[in-house]
């Protein structure tokens, strides 16, 4: 398996676990530092100073996970589908970690209604033996700017 | 269509009828009787920096722009041309020298005056007059700003800003009082977020004290579990997961927050006293504070906690978070709402970073909070859509002083409502 | 608005107008005049197995949930909160020991009494009284089931659910004369099927004997074909294929097949008599049956075939194939369908297993059968949307006795419909 | 109900009311009182090729098919069953013998008249008569014809086709004389594009003379580079840019640019003198025409240049471009446009050709130049959707003769509008 | 090309073969025990005692393609373009059967309206030849359990 | 890396450049004799005697480009997330281009309004050193022939 082949392997194994709802097997693929970050708008360079749609450390997205599972949570089950494509390595971050770009797209489908969400993905990948965990996922929605009703899901 | 006097015997002591929530008919008098009557937030000046900034606006789903003129001032006007009355202004915000409609270039002053025409000359003999302000880009009948704090109203009799507003300003003043530099700017960008439920329910939730603890258990639990056990949060998510957490307020806690009741229905929820933060940055700031304002007012003002103060109809402050919320209904059961967030001019970044972490964390579409609430509404609004039962209690507390466990303040909100909306056009 | 004269013209002698069809105040009507006065079916007590099961129904467009109470008895509440009138529950089925209001925790007993109410004292003295119905999940005026079938009525006074269902028992008798334990169960999902189309069309398709060799061709050709050719299909295909293949008979078979009509809209179609089938299992059942009712009863009620009964207006039974039709409009021109499947208990499973296929075939989104029917639905909704051309005709066998090839039972049903439409409220 | 002397008020000397726009009960008027009574264009005889050949169209939300009958005469049908009002054809074009309702098969000569029923004998003694045209495909009440243009008329009562399109045959006269054959027909497919306006704001841009430069100077600008730089275009590529750099003309040119007025509110806008094609198949098309007409008379024809000739209120034709432009109302806010192209019968391929490119550029859903007139139809659509200003200034070059830089032809459509919604049922 | 890419391959030029209206070959991909499945909730394991969206052996799938060209069959011509995405070969079958996962969106274009479907679909292949059979076609759509209107197409 | 996955990647780039508005270097893979097409009707052969949804030489293409960044353009931006899939190489055309076979969707965000395009694309590919230009790139969409609001971005 070329190593392209292989980096997206990982990609769809990644969100299979979310559309599994194997949230923990996903969450494991994170490294303690991780950021899940889905800015505001696709130009955003700095989370501290503009508002993000998404913005989480490990912390937070134990904390969604935690939500997504609770007995009294409402407007839920959640069942997403994503599609991922034009998976392509992208050279190196400076600190070495692996850049790989890709699309996507994911069915929402929740209270009975099917919503469509999409858009450009970096993750930042580190080497873990044969295999990588995840530094940085980046999702620049399709939509971003736009006005949305609720994101539940990780994308 | 529905009378006044139908519309009066929708809110009785006690109880309202559902149609206040579901009936297209009512939606649009409160359009019309409400929206276009109060005086409604539509921006801060910090959004108009420069003479020729805009940004756009809507009342009562008219859409205007706000623009800073030459002089200083600040012009509302309809974003609508006064030729075929096409919408002049597409973008959200901007800087212009005149607006141009972009069908056949008329351009039009900042204060909407029509400047030009492109071979005015077909207009000779016909009356064509360009001082008649129909065929501008027509003002708003009254604009006026409190501390910064811009809102119109479209229509021209009724009382100044400073009474509609009364002490609900106090807010405002707290801010400014916070701010080393005494200014405020709205910055870090905005939330959009739809909602399918009618306008008041969000109003009658933003000072429920008794549901956080129920409704926001999905992440209570969770963001407590997450505050003692690994992950290790960085400290903007600490602070995030407290914020959430802190929505586990007891009952008796609940019940002593006051809310006070105010004219027009404004009405302002307390917070609870915040401990003092302990980091060297905070600290810095303070000293900045008591430069100002000397120690002995410092300690009032940064004690003097308010969670939302709401400008009935239109939009809230949360003034100890610094955000701005503004409510703005599409359909009966459709509303926006837009979130903003307040920078302290002169405060160190620690602190506004705090402010954006606290708007990702409780209104972003994304909140953890939010989704809870959201979904009440909606279930709100689906449960009284059918005909059938047609009363709404909203009894609790009606004897007892106005806390955040009473509906003093809905019931302050529907007197308003009915005083607009039976009120002579 | 519609007056009830005008309402009263719209449907005459051989012919109805097509607003019947297509106008939303008309509609409205019928959901305040028709479904919330007849015993409309919500549900069968399968579903309910213990105390504090619950499934939710929709009649009229209320949201109701069906309960199973401690004492057995079976409750129809509101699904609205007597407090601010959320959706209580938002699960299709399931199982409580009370309900509880997601926003505010009040809790409900099944029979839809207020349980308890966090902080109640906030009520003191405002007259607020638990036993109040009003502040409860209000139980719908009249509830009543028919050896297992669950009807409710929306309207306190009216005739009895055995007077209004009248003949049309027989069905669901036979289906429990042929159960070897004498019970059914509904199993196996639900379809959902949205159509297009008005709620009386689907109706007025139901036992259209003249339509099927028509309209069902394109499944009717590959059907005959695959039961010829290969692929060799699998038993239960070979079912399903001559249950497409069945739609093929002639005008003379259909026009030997009797349709009853009754009071209140109600009609029954005849089915053919099945050939016997032959297996060892079906023989073994036979057997089963024939131990309890005796070889003369059980012939006779095993040729006793019903292809549909029609609990005008809101569902319908397939006694022969185990199905029961839920129809829930949902606007003038559109409508829900559900299908559920009924299982005979003690009977071999290979017969269930056949009831599920029929399900499949005939009434799955996919069916290859409704494909055309739900296609022809919505040409019937567009070719009378746009005015101009006003009347449609029912006059087919107006002078003959009812069968599949008259419109007796279409004008059976128009007259229920203009005398619940025209009798005052 | 809006009474006939409120819609009166609407239009008024130099002004209209928004409402003519954005209201949907005034939209209902309009499809009853001028879509329902005008001649309405259909299509065209060369669609129509052979008896059977039918065609769908549609006129004030009305369902129609038009066919060619056996006689060679052309029929004009609801598309709507007698039986029980299903649509009939679902194709948009095709032939048939005679028609087949897909529910009951009952036939329908292309005449409308019922042919045939299954098992008609149901409806022995029920009056039923298959002569009764009630029970067929309704013929509209009024169909004509010009020169292969195919217009209908819902009304019985009214003018005569030629005195409807007075002078306006002009354009189509021109076209056919241009055919070296002397016929023209519809060719190369059609474009359909929805435009999110009133119907009225996409007629009123039709002779706008003013707008172009300004509109579409977003495609001039990089039309005119693209004239000048690399890319080199192909032949075909050269001719569209420059029609689309064509945009670009002075204001004087624009003015210079005569708008006929016409009754019944048509209209029709010259075109700039088309600089004689040089290309040697050009010349060839030119000699076969005065091989036709004569030198003299075809010098006259090919400088007789009509941009667009408007048929209020259904179509409009550019003569010049020969393209044929259908207008579909759907909602007060929703509207289809339907582009089709003619082919001069007997000229060379190479100016079909051109006239491919020409619809391409000019009306294809991807069009450089609609982009930018859509978006400013939606505007001019929104900017007067709320209330407020309630008044559109039409009084440009009122003392004027008309030309492309006045809104004579606007005032001239609105006298029509007026006349035809105020007129008695 | 490697084995993963062979079969993306495959599926490729099944859901090409739908996409073309090519039934027949696509009807030849499958084996004579083939079973074409649309589970009614994504936990169905049994055809049998619970309704499915689809569930056809190779004489249904035969009758609909029947239909599906009958020219009197309404409601139609239905155009379809799948997009199929996140291969994964997933070990075998008891049978041994080779099993594939992946995740698919369908835009279906029929009486001029466009609509979008999704979700998982797990592929049991047999080899034959340097190519495949299809045994079983196993789709699990996003939606599944909601409301549908017809499903005339193959997913 | 195999030829088909280096195909796949030029797609996806191709794609990338689009969605991040880079219509120069986008416009550089053409050929000077490409043609870019999206037919009216997937049975559509002839360009000139039926009328396209686009049928644009590079002049054409050019010209939408400086539309699409004219500061008076209306209705804009627009911004697109191509999802690429279904690659597949199709042996030569008669001139030799290399004939590559994919399927997309395309989510377009303009004026705060979410759509679906989709459909199936035909890329003629001419050598050009180590990759390629295009001389074709046709797309079949799947509502061909429906009723259309605007296309201002290239799919
Ligand atoms: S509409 Fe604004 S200038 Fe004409
Ligand atoms: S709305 Fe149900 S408890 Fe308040
Ligand atoms: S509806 Fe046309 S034949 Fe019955
Ligand atoms: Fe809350
Ligand atoms: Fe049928
Ligand atoms: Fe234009």
């Amino acid at each position: 398996m070329t190593d392209e082949a292989a980096v997206a392997r990982f990609l769809y194994d990644e969100a299979e676990l979310l559309d599994c709802g194997a949230y923990d097997r996903w969450f494991a693929l994170f490294t303690e530092d991780a950021r899940y970050w889905v800015p505001s708008h696709p130009q955003q360079t700095d989370p501290a100073r503009e508002v993000s749609l998404f913005y989480e450390d490990p912390a937070l997205m134990h904390a969604r996970i935690g939500r997504l599972r609770h007995p009294r949570a409402l407007g839920l089950p959640v069942r997403t589908s994503h599609l991922i494509g034009n998976v392509r390595t992208d050279g190196n971050a400076p600190n070495g970690d692996l850049v790989v770009r890709s699309r996507f797209q994911m069915i929402e489908f929740v209270a009975e209604e099917q919503r469509l969400h999409g858009g450009a993905v970096m993750h930042h990948l580190v080497a873990d033996g044969d295999s990588w965990k995840i530094r940085l996922k980046r999702v620049d929605l399709a939509n971003a700017g736009g006005v949305f009703e609720l994101l539940q899901a990780f994308f | 269509m529905t009378t006044d006097h139908a519309i009066a015997d929708l809110v009785q002591p006690g109880r309202v009828h559902r149609r206040v929530y579901t009936d297209p008919a009512i939606f649009e008098h409160e359009m019309a009787r409400i929206f276009a009557r109060a005086w409604c937030y539509i921006g801060h000046e910090s959004q108009l920096p420069v003479a020729g900034s805009f940004i756009r606006a809507t009342i009562a789903r008219r859409e205007l722009v706000v623009v800073r003129r030459e002089n200083g001032e600040i012009a509302v006007l309809h974003n609508r041309c006064g030729h075929r009355g096409a919408l002049v202004v597409a973008e959200r915000s901007g800087r212009v020298n005149r607006f141009r409609c972009p069908y056949h270039a008329w351009t039009f002053r900042t204060d909407g005056r029509l400047q030009s025409v492109p071979c005015i000359e077909g207009y000779d003999g016909t009356g064509f007059d360009t001082s008649d302000p129909a065929l501008g880009m027509r003002p708003v009948p009254r604009v006026a700003a409190y501390r910064g704090f811009i809102f119109a109203s479209l229509t021209a009799e009724g009382v100044s800003l400073e009474d509609f507003l009364g002490p609900t300003t106090a807010a405002i003043d707290n801010m400014l009082d916070r701010a080393p530099d005494g200014r405020l700017e709205i910055a870090g960008g905005c939330f959009r977020v739809r909602q399918r439920s009618n306008w008041k329910i969000y109003l009658e939730n933003m000072h429920d004290g008794l549901h956080p603890m129920i409704v926001h258990q999905p992440s209570i639990d969770p963001a407590r579990e997450g505050t003692k056990k690994p992950p290790t949060p960085t400290p903007d998510s600490a602070f995030a997961l407290g914020v959430i957490a802190a929505n586990g307020q007891t009952y008796e806690a609940m019940a002593a927050l006051p809310v006070r009741l105010f004219p027009f229905g404004h009405t302002e929820m307390a917070a609870f006293r915040a401990n003092p933060a302990t980091d060297p940055e905070f600290r810095a700031y303070r000293e900045q504070l008591v430069g100002r304002h000397g120690e002995e007012r410092v300690a009032r003002l940064l004690s003097d906690n308010r969670l939302s103060t709401m400008f009935y109809p239109s939009a809230s402050v949360q003034a100890t978070s610094l955000q701005m919320r503004v409510i703005i209904p599409e359909a009966v059961d459709r509303t926006l709402i837009e979130v903003w967030t307040l920078r302290l001019v002169g405060a160190p970044e620690s602190l506004y970073r705090r402010t954006v972490v606290l708007a990702n964390t409780a209104h972003s579409p994304s909140s953890l909070i939010k989704h809870d609430d959201f979904a009440i509404y909606a279930r709100v609004q689906d449960g009284m859509a059918a005909d059938g039962i047609e009363w709404i209690d909203t009894r609790r507390g009606m004897n007892d002083p106005s806390t955040s466990m009473s509906e003093a303040y809905i019931r302050n909100q529907f007197a308003a409502w009915r005083a607009y909306m039976t009120e002579a056009a």
